[in-house]
C-alpha cells in the first residue's frame, strides 16, 4: 500500500531545509570519465564477445550459408521418403535415453559423493571423473569384442551350455538400447562435475531450509538441491546430448541410425553437400530452440545462494551395509564406464597390441597434448570473457552471440570441419596473396599448414563445454560482490581478476578438463585440419580401427585414456581443494 | 632445396610406409603425408585451391576418385610408363589404380551349402533366409558393389535383388568385414560379403583364433558363369595445383614399378594392377584364380548414388 | 542551509525503476560536504535503490545525481561506479568468501603504503582485531556486518553509504560503533548516508533525517524538528511513537481534548499546509506517550490495555472512556495489571495537530506486484 | 519454574563446538511448553549457534538437548532435522532463489489441503500480500526478511527458532509483527525461541529471557528480573543502559556515593554470589539514566559530556566533580550545550551493588582466532 503523496510544505517549522524541488534539473557539468550507458567497458566487452562469437561461430555461420542453396530438393525427397523420418525416431530415443541416463547417473553420483560420509569417498569424488578420458567409440569396440556373439561372453555360454544362436537370447550391444549405455557411461561426467561443484557450492545452505521445512534429506535432494543445480545439471547434460547428436564414430559402429547418419548419406553416399548442410543446419535449429526453451523456463528465478554460511553439511560417517551399497553404487558407473573396458583394453594391448608400440606413442602423445593443451587454454579464456560480458551486459545481440558460441558442439565433427575450412582456407588464401603481392614470395597457406587451423576448429567445436562449466560457477557469484568491488574502485576488468577469477577457479579448472580431455578425443576435425605429418593418438586408433585392426588400435586407445588421466587426476585435486571453506571443515 | 611430395591420403594401412620410405631413400624427395578420409580430403583440396599445397590424392574406392575427377581437382598425366604397365580398365586420363580387391561371399561349411551361394544374386534367393551377415549399406564397398549390380542388372532388377537380400538378413547389418567373417565362423549366420584382402589377412593369420575362423569358412568367387567378381581398386591421381609435379609423376611411376607393386599390393593382401607382376603372397594364391568384371572401374562412381537410393528404398540400413 | 558550494552531494528530482515499476519518483536531497544524513522508512520505500543509484549501479530513469557539482549520473551521463569514490556498506554484506577477514577489508586497499595498519586498527575498531584470518562462513551474523563496515571505512571514501549497517549488532556495540563511526566519519571530513530502521540510532549518528515514503522525501530535517515538528502526519505517524487523539479548537490557541483542554502557545495549524485553524474545527492532536502522564491523583481514568516493559519504565496501552486509546510511558515500578483503570493526565507542551482526516493511514510501502 | 511435565525444550548442560574452538559450553535452559523464550548476547557469542544444534544442524559435543521430553541431539543420539518438527527464520533469511515468494512461502505445506490458504493470509500477515509472485531478488531487505519469518510460521511448528527476524523492519512494522507474531504463537500453543539484539522487543515479546555469555547462559529470568534485578555484573551491564558509581557501604542498608547517600530497602548483596556485603565494603552501584534526575534547584552539578536525542527525552551524559560518569535521561525540552553544567540527583528505589572489581569488562564474545 503506497501512501498517498503528500505537499512538502512544512506546518510549523519556519525552517526549511529543501531546495525548491526543480523540474527540470539545471544543467551542470559532467564529471570527468561520464560516458552514456551502458558504460566504456560494457561495449569495449560486447564488441570483443560479439566478435569472438563471430571467429568461433564462422565454421557454424558458413554451414548455415547453405540454407538456401538450390537443387537439394531431390535428396531431400529421398531421404524423406526412405530413411529420415527412422533416423529421427531413433535420434529421439537415442537423445532421450543418453539424457535420462547421464542425469541419474552423473547427478546421482555427485550426490552421493558430495551428501554422505562413507569409507572412500575422497577417492571416488575423483575417480567418478575417471570414464571422460574413455572415447564413446573406444567403449563401443570393446564391449562389442566383449559381448557380442563372437565375444568370449556369449561363446562360453554356448560353449558351456551347448547352445546354438536359437536357444538363447542376449541382449544385442549394437542396438539403440546399447548406444544408450554407451554414451552414458562416456558422458555421465560432464554431468557429475557440473552437478558436483554446484552441490558443494551452492546448494548447501539451502538444504537446512528444506530440512527445517520438514523434508527429509530424500526430499531435500528432490526439491531443493535438484532444482538450485538445474543450471548446471541442464549444462551437463547439454553437453552430453550435443555430444551425443554430434557422434557419428560410435553410433557408425553400432550401425545405429541417427540423424547425423541421415547427415553424412546426404553428403558423402549422394554427393549432396548443400543437403547434408541443411541437415545439419535442422539438427542445430532442434538444439537451439531445446536450449531457448530451458532457458526461457526459468523465468525470473535466480539460483544464488542467499546464504552466507556455504559448507556442505555431510552425513555423520556411514558404516556397515549401508556404506556398501554407497560405494557399490558409485561402484557401479566407475566399473562400466571405466575399469572394465579399461582393462579390456589393457588386455588387448598387452596380448595382441599396436606392433610399432615405442617411440613413436611419445611423439603422438606429444600432439595430442599440445592440441588439446592449447585449445584447452583458449577456451577457458574465451569462456570466461564471454561468461563475463554476459554477466555485464545482458542484450539479445550478447544473448544471440553466445547462442551461436554454443553450437558447435552440436554439429557433427566433420561437418564442423568443412565448416572451419571454409572460412580458415580462405583467409589463408588472402593471406597468402597479401605477402606475395607485396613481398613477392608465396608462403604458401600458412595457417592450414600449422596447427593454428586444427586449434582453431577445436576451440569453436568445444568452446561451448567451457562456457557451460565457467557459466555455472559464476552463478555462485552474487551481484552485490561486484557492486562491492567496484565501490572499492575496481574496474570490470579488475573485478573479473580479484573476484572472479578466484572464486571461479574450481569451475575453470572444470573447463579446462572438459575442453582438454575431449580434444584429446576428438577425430574427424584433427583428421581433416592437422598439418602434414601430424599424427595424434586419436588419429592413431582411427587409422587401425578403420582397417578394422581392432585389436591393435587398443594400444592407442589405451594411451589416449592414459595421457587423459593426468589432467584428470591433476585438476581433481585441485578442484577439490578450490572448494570455499575448504580444509577448514 | 629440399625436394619434398606431399601427400593426402585415404588409404592408411600402417604396411604402406615403408613404401615411401622407400621412395625417398631411391629418389632424395621427402615425403609428407596427411592421412584422412576422402570426401573431407577432397573438400580440404577444394577449398585450399590454387595454393594447396597437396601433390596427390590417394584413396581406396573408385567411385572416389572419380567423383574427385569430376569436381576437377586432378590434372591428366602422361607418362608412357603408366601406360604401358597399368591396364586400360585400371586407368583413367587422370587417375590411375594400383591394386584391387574382389568383394567375394564367404559361407559356413557346417551350416551353409557351396552351391546356394554361387552368384550375388544368389543371395537373395528366400532359401537362404536368415542367413546373411553383411556390413552395413552406406559402405563404399557395398555401394560400390551395388553399382556394379545395377549395372548389370538394371536399376529395377537391383532393388528387387537389394530386397531379396535385405528379406535374407540374419541381423541387422553391423561391423566391418571382419565381423563378418567371424560371425559366420561362430554360427550367427551363414554367409557373409567380405572383401578379399581381410579374407587373406586372416588366413595369414598366426592367431589361433583367426585360423580356427578361417577353417569353418569357405569362400566364393561370385558369379564366375556371369558378369564375374566384382572388384574395386585403390588407386591416385595428381592435383591440378600440385606444386610438385615432376615428383608426383615420379611417385606414381615408382608405385607402378615391380618392387613396389609387390609390396603396395602384397602389405595389404591386394592383388597388384601392373601387368605381369605376380605377388609371393600364399594366401592369395590359396584362394586361386578368378574371373572379375570387365566394367572399367572408372565406370562404378555413376552408380554409387543410385545404388544408395536404391538401398535406402530396400531398407539395408 | 549549507551555502550551495558546500554542496557535496545533490539529488535532483531523482526517479528510479525497476522494470515498469517506478520506485523512487522525483527525490530531492542535499548534502553538504562533512555532514551525515539519514535515510529512514518503511521497509520496502527504496532506501537502498537510492544507495545503489548514487554508487551507481542503478541506471537513472530521471532527474540526476551530483556528485561535489558534477552530474555523475542522469539519463544521458553515467560515471562508473570505481570512479566515483563511494564506499558502500551494503545490506546483504556481500563479503567476498574466498578471502579472509583480513583481506577482505584490505581489499580495496592495493598498493596503498600503510594497508596493514590501517586494516588492523580498523578491525580492533570494529572488535574483530583477532579475528583477522578468519573466513565469512566462519563468522556469526554480526561480525560479519562488522567485516563489511571495516571494508567500507577503511577505504576513507569521499562519500560513504551505509545500508543497515548495524542491524545486527548489540545494542552496546551498536551504540559504541555508531559513535565511532561518527568520529571517523567527521574526522576525515566524509560525507555519509546512512539507512536505518533504528531511530535513536538515526537521532545519535545523523546531521539531518529524511523520511522517505511514496517515492520521495517527505521531510529533511534535524532529529529534533522530525520529533516535534512532524512536517505532516505520515512523518509524525512513522518518528516516533504517539496517537493521535480527536479534539476541537476553541478560542484563542485552546484544543478541547477528550483528556482536557490543551494551551498551545502558538496558532494551531491544522492542514499540512499550515492554514491557521479556525475556532470550532476538528483536528486530531498527536500525543507521544510522555505526554500522557500517569497520576494517581488524576481524575480521568483509563483502562490498561497492554502494557510493555522497556527497562526504565512501561509502555502502557490505556482505552478512555469514548474508546480511543492513548499511550503512556510509566516508570517501571508502577506495575498495573492488564484491565486496571488508573489515572492520567496531559502534560502538553507543545500542540501537534492536523485536520480531522476519514481514514488514519501509517507509512506502508508495498508496491502492487 | 514451570513443572518438568510441561516442559517443551531443554538444553543440558550443552557444549558446542566449531573444530577445536568451543563455543558453547556447558549451557543449560528451559523452557516449558506454549512459552516464548529469548536469547540476548553479544554480536558472536553463539546465539545461532546454540538454534543450529537445536534445529538439529549442528551435532553437540557435550549435553543433551531434549524435546518433550525424548533426547534427540547428544554425543550418542541425532535426530534429524526434519524429524523435530522445528520452523526456524534463518539470519541470512535463506530464501530459495528460484521460486517466487508464495511458493517459497508454500513450500512445507506440499499436500496441506488449505495451504493456499494459509499462505494468503500470512503474507496477508507481513504486508507481502501483493508481492506473491516476485522472487526474492527483487525484495528490499525488510521484505525478504518477512518473507523468511512468514515461510516458518506458516508451517505452525512445534518449536519455533527466529534469528534476528524483525532486525531489517522499521520500528513500526517490527512492533506491530512482533506483536502478531507473539499472538500466532501463543494462539497455536507454539513454542519459540526468539534471537534479537533489540531488548525492547525481547521485552515485548519473550515470556523469558536469557542473557549469553562466555559459552552459558548468565540468567534466565523475566525482563522486569533482569532489568532491576541482574544476576551479576555482566548482566547488569548488558541489559539496559546504566553506569556503575563507586560507593561505600555503611550502617544498616546506606550506601555513600557521590551523588549522596542512597536507602537500600534490603541489605545490600555486592559479590555475585549475593554475600551480604559489610560496613565499609567498597562496590560498584548501579545507575539507570532514569535513576539520575534533572533538577536546577540540585546542588550537585554536573558537565554535559555528550547527549543523545531519544525523541521524548535526551540522553545526556554527565560528568561529576570526580570525574566519573553517569548517564541522565532528561525530557528533550530541556536542551543543553556540551560543557554546560547542569544540577542533577538521585531518585533510586532498589540498590544494584557489586563489590569493587579492579577492571569492569563489559559483555565481550570475541573468541580468539
Ligand atoms: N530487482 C528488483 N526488481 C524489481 N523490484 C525490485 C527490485 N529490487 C527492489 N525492488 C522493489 O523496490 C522496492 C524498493 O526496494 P529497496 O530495496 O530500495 O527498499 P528498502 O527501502 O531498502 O527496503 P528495506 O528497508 O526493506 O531494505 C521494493 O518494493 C522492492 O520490492
Ligand atoms: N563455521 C564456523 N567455523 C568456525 N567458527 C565459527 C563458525 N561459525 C561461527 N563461528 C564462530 O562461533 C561464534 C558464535 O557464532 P554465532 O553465529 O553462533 O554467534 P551469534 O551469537 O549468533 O552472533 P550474532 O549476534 O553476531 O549473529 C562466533 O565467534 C563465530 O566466529
Ligand atoms: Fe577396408
Ligand atoms: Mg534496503
Ligand atoms: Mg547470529
Amino acid at each position: 500500500m503506497s501512501s498517498t503523496p503528500h505537499a512538502k510544505v512544512p506546518a510549523l517549522a519556519p525552517l526549511e531545509p529543501d531546495p525548491p524541488a526543480t523540474v527540470t534539473p539545471a544543467r551542470r557539468p559532467a564529471a570527468p570519465g561520464a560516458q552514456r550507458r551502458p558504460g566504456q567497458h560494457g561495449r569495449w566487452l560486447l564488441a570483443v564477445t560479439v566478435l569472438i562469437a563471430l571467429m568461433v561461430g564462422a565454421p557454424v555461420l558458413s554451414v548455415a550459408t547453405h540454407l538456401l542453396s538450390p537443387g537439394t530438393a531431390e535428396t531431400w525427397r529421398h531421404l524423406l521418403d526412405t530413411v529420415l523420418p527412422d533416423y529421427v525416431l531413433t535420434t529421439l530415443q537415442l537423445c532421450l535415453g543418453v539424457a535420462l541416463g547421464s542425469a541419474s547417473v552423473g547427478v546421482g553420483a555427485a550426490w552421493l559423493v558430495t551428501r554422505y560420509h562413507f569409507p572412500g569417498r575422497r577417492h571416488l569424488e575423483w575417480a567418478l571423473v575417471l570414464p571422460l578420458a574413455m572415447p564413446a567409440y573406444v567403449l563401443a569396440y570393446t564391449y562389442t569384442d566383449l559381448l557380442q556373439f563372437v565375444g568370449p561372453v556369449q561363446t562360453a555360454l554356448r560353449h558351456t551350455f551347448g547352445w546354438t544362436r536359437a536357444d538363447y537370447w542376449f541382449p544385442e550391444v549394437r542396438s539403440t538400447g546399447g548406444a544408450v549405455l554407451m554414451f552414458t557411461l562416456a558422458l555421465y561426467p560432464y554431468v557429475y562435475l557440473m552437478a558436483r561443484t554446484t552441490f558443494l557450492e551452492r546448494a548447501a545452505g539451502m538444504l537446512e531450509v528444506g530440512r527445517s521445512l520438514g523434508l527429509g534429506p530424500w526430499a531435500s535432494f528432490w526439491r531443493v538441491s535438484l532444482p538450485m543445480a538445474r543450471p548446471a545439471i541442464a549444462g551437463g547434460v547439454a553437453l552430453v546430448l550435443m555430444e551425443t547428436l554430434a557422434d557419428y564414430g560410435t553410433v557408425a559402429y553400432f550401425s545405429v541410425q541417427t540423424f547425423t547418419t541421415g547427415i553424412y548419406r546426404a553428403w558423402f553416399s549422394l554427393g549432396d553437400r548443400p543437403a547434408a548442410a541443411q541437415l545439419a543446419v535442422a539438427l542445430l535449429a532442434f538444439v537451439a530452440v531445446i536450449l531457448t526453451l530451458e532457458r526461457a523456463s526459468r523465468g525470473r528465478a535466480r539460483f544464488h545462494d542467499t546464504t552466507l554460511r556455504r559448507l556442505t553439511p555431510l552425513s555423520r560417517p556411514l558404516r556397515g551395509w549401508r556404506a556398501a551399497v554407497l560405494i557399490g553404487a558409485c561402484l557401479v558407473p566407475l566399473t562400466g564406464g571405466f575399469l572394465l573396458p579399461g582393462g579390456l583394453l589393457l588386455h588387448m594391448a598387452l596380448t595382441e597390441g599396436d606392433a610399432q608400440w615405442g617411440w613413436r606413442f611419445v611423439e603422438l602423445a606429444r600432439n595430442s597434448f599440445l592440441v588439446a593443451g592449447l585449445t584447452a587454454l583458449a577456451c577457458v579464456a574465451l569462456a570466461v570473457l564471454i561468461a563475463y560480458a554476459a554477466r555485464q551486459h545482458r542484450g539479445w545481440l550478447l544473448r544471440i552471440a553466445q547462442r551461436i558460441v554454443g553450437l558447435g558442439y552440436a554439429v557433427p565433427g566433420s561437418v564442423i570441419a568443412v565448416g572451419v575450412l571454409i572460412p580458415v582456407a580462405r583467409l589463408d588464401n588472402l593471406l597468402a596473396e597479401l605477402i606475395q603481392s607485396s613481398f613477392g614470395w608465396n608462403p604458401g597457406l600458412l595457417l592450414t599448414g600449422s596447427i593454428t587451423a586444427l586449434v582453431y576448429a577445436c576451440v569453436a567445436r568445444f568452446l561451448t563445454a567451457a562456457v557451460q562449466a565457467v557459466d555455472s560457477g559464476l552463478l555462485k557469484i552474487t551481484p552485490s560482490m561486484d557492486d562491492a568491488a567496484r565501490s572499492m574502485g575496481l574496474t570490470p576488468p579488475q573485478v573479473l581478476r580479484r573476484v572472479h577469477l578466484p572464486l571461479l577457479r574450481g569451475s575453470l579448472l572444470t573447463a579446462a578438463l572438459l575442453v582438454f580431455i575431449d580434444v584429446m578425443k576428438e577425430l574427424p576435425a584433427t583428421l581433416v585440419m592437422r598439418p602434414f605429418n601430424f599424427d595424434t593418438l586419436a588419429t592413431q586408433v582411427y587409422t587401425l580401427a578403420s582397417d578394422e585392426r581392432l585389436a591393435e588400435a587398443s594400444t592407442a586407445a589405451l594411451a589416449i585414456v592414459a595421457v587423459g588421466l593426468i589432467p584428470i587426476v591433476l585438476l581433481s585435486r585441485q578442484i577439490a581443494g578450490s572448494r570455499i571453506g575448504h580444509g577448514s571443515r | 632445396q629440399e625436394q619434398v611430395l606431399n601427400i593426402y591420403s585415404a588409404r592408411h594401412y600402417q604396411t604402406d610406409e615403408s613404401l615411401y620410405a622407400n621412395f625417398t631413400k631411391a629418389t632424395g624427395i621427402k615425403i609428407n603425408r596427411l592421412d584422412g578420409k576422402e570426401d573431407e580430403l577432397l573438400e580440404r583440396i577444394r577449398n585450399e585451391g590454387a595454393n594447396s599445397p597437396a601433390d596427390i590424392l590417394i584413396t581406396v574406392d573408385a567411385a572416389r576418385l572419380e567423383m574427385a575427377d569430376s569436381r576437377g581437382v586432378f590434372q591428366p598425366i602422361q607418362s608412357k610408363l603408366l601406360e604401358a604397365r597399368i591396364p586400360d580398365t585400371l586407368r583413367t586420363p587422370t587417375w590411375i589404380a594400383f591394386s584391387t580387391r574382389a568383394r567375394a561371399i564367404v559361407y559356413n561349411k557346417l551350416s551353409m551349402k557351396k552351391e546356394w551361394v554361387q552368384t550375388y544374386e544368389d543371395l537373395a534367393n528366400p532359401r537362404l533366409k536368415g542367413q546373411i551377415c553383411v556390413r552395413s549399406g552406406n559402405h563404399p564397398y557395398n555401394l560400390s558393389l551395388g553399382a556394379a549390380v545395377i549395372h548389370h542388372l538394371g536399376e529395377a532388377k537391383a532393388e528387387e535383388w537389394a530386397r531379396g537380400l535385405v528379406a535374407n538378413f540374419a541381423r541387422s547389418p553391423k561391423g566391418g568385414d571382419v565381423d563378418q567373417l567371424k560371425a559366420v565362423a561362430a554360427g550367427e549366420c551363414s554367409v557373409a560379403i567380405s572383401n578379399s584382402y581381410y579374407i587373406a589377412r586372416m588366413m595369414r593369420s598366426s592367431n589361433a583364433d583367426d585360423q580356427a575362423v578361417m577353417r569353418s569358412l569357405g569362400v566364393v568367387w561370385p558369379n564366375q558363369q556371369t558378369w564375374g567378381t566384382h572388384i574395386n581398386v585403390s588407386g591416385a591421381g595428381v592435383l591440378k595445383h600440385a606444386p610438385h609435379k615432376a615428383a608426383a609423376v615420379k611417385f606414381m611411376e615408382y608405385l607402378a614399378g615391380d618392387e613396389a607393386q609387390t609390396y603396395f599390393a602384397d602389405g595389404n593382401n591386394e592383388w597388384p594392377a601392373a601387368k605381369g607382376v605376380k605377388p609371393k603372397n600364399p594366401a592369395l594364391d590359396a584362394l586361386g584364380p578368378f574371373k572379375s568384371d570387365s566394367l572399367p572401374i572408372g565406370e562404378l562412381s555413376k552408380g554409387a548414388v543410385t545404388a544408395q537410393k536404391v538401398f535406402d528404398r530396400a531398407g539395408w540400413k | 542551509m549549507p551555502s550551495t558550494n558546500d554542496i557535496w552531494l545533490s539529488l535532483e528530482h531523482l526517479s528510479l525503476r525497476y522494470g515498469t515499476q517506478t520506485i523512487v519518483d522525483g527525490l530531492d536531497l542535499q548534502l553538504s560536504r562533512g555532514s551525515i544524513g539519514c535515510l529512514l522508512g518503511p521497509s520496502g520505500c527504496g532506501k537502498t535503490t537510492v544507495l545503489r543509484a548514487i554508487a551507481g549501479f542503478e541506471p537513472v530513469s530521471g532527474g540526476q545525481i551530483l556528485l561535489d557539482g558534477r552530474v555523475v549520473s542522469s539519463a544521458a551521463v553515467h560515471v562508473p561506479p570505481e570512479q566515483r569514490r563511494i564506499g558502500m556498506v551494503f545490506q546483504d554484506y556481500a563479503l567476498f568468501p574466498h578471502l579472509s577477514v583480513q583481506r577482505n577489508v584490505a581489499f580495496g586497499l592495493r598498493g596503498v603504503a600503510d594497508a596493514d595498519l590501517r586494516v588492523a586498527k580498523m578491525l580492533a575498531t570494529v572488535g574483530l582485531a583477532q579475528s583477522g584470518g578468519k573466513y565469512p562462513h566462519e563468522l556469526s551474523g554480526g561480525q560479519q556486518q562488522r567485516v563489511a563496515l571495516a571494508r567500507a571505512l577503511v577505504m576513507q571514501p569521499a562519500l560513504l553509504l551505509m545500508d543497515e549497517p548495524f542491524s545486527n549488532l548489540d545494542v552496546e556495540l551498536r551504540e559504541r560503533l555508531a559513535a565511532e563511526v561518527r568520529e571517523i566519519i567527521k574526522s576525515h571530513g566524509t560525507t555519509a548516508i546512512l539507512v536505518t530502521h533504528d531511530q535513536h540510532e538515526a537521532f545519535a549518528v545523523a546531521d539531518q533525517i529524511g523520511i522517505m515514503s511514496g517515492g520521495h522525501i517527505q521531510q529533511w530535517d534535524s532529529a529534533y524538528n522530525l520529533y516535534h515538528r512532524p512536517a505532516n502526519r505520515l512523518v509524525a505517524d512513522f518518528v516516533g511513537q504517539g496517537v493521535f487523539l480527536p479534539g476541537e479548537v476553541g478560542q484563542g490557541s485552546q484544543v478541547w481534548l477528550e483528556l482536557g483542554t490543551v494551551h498551545s502557545g502558538q496558532p494551531i495549524r491544522c492542514t499540512e499546509h499550515g492554514d491557521l485553524c479556525a475556532s470550532g474545527c476538528q483536528v486530531d492532536v498527536l500525543l507521544r506517550p510522555d505526554d500522557v502522564v500517569h497520576d494517581d491523583a488524576s481524575p480521568i481514568q483509563a483502562e490498561v490495555v497492554s502494557k510493555a516493559f522497556r527497562g526504565a519504565d512501561i509502555l502502557y496501552t490505556l482505552r478512555l472512556g469514548s474508546g480511543a486509546l492513548v499511550l503512556s510511558l510509566v516508570p517501571s515500578h508502577h506495575n498495573h495489571a492488564l484491565g486496571e483503570r488508573i489515572g492520567i493526565r496531559l502534560d502538553l507542551d507543545h500542540v501537534v495537530a492536523y485536520k480531522r482526516s476519514g481514514v488514519v493511514q501509517g507509512l506502508r510501502c508495498e508496491q502492487p506486484a
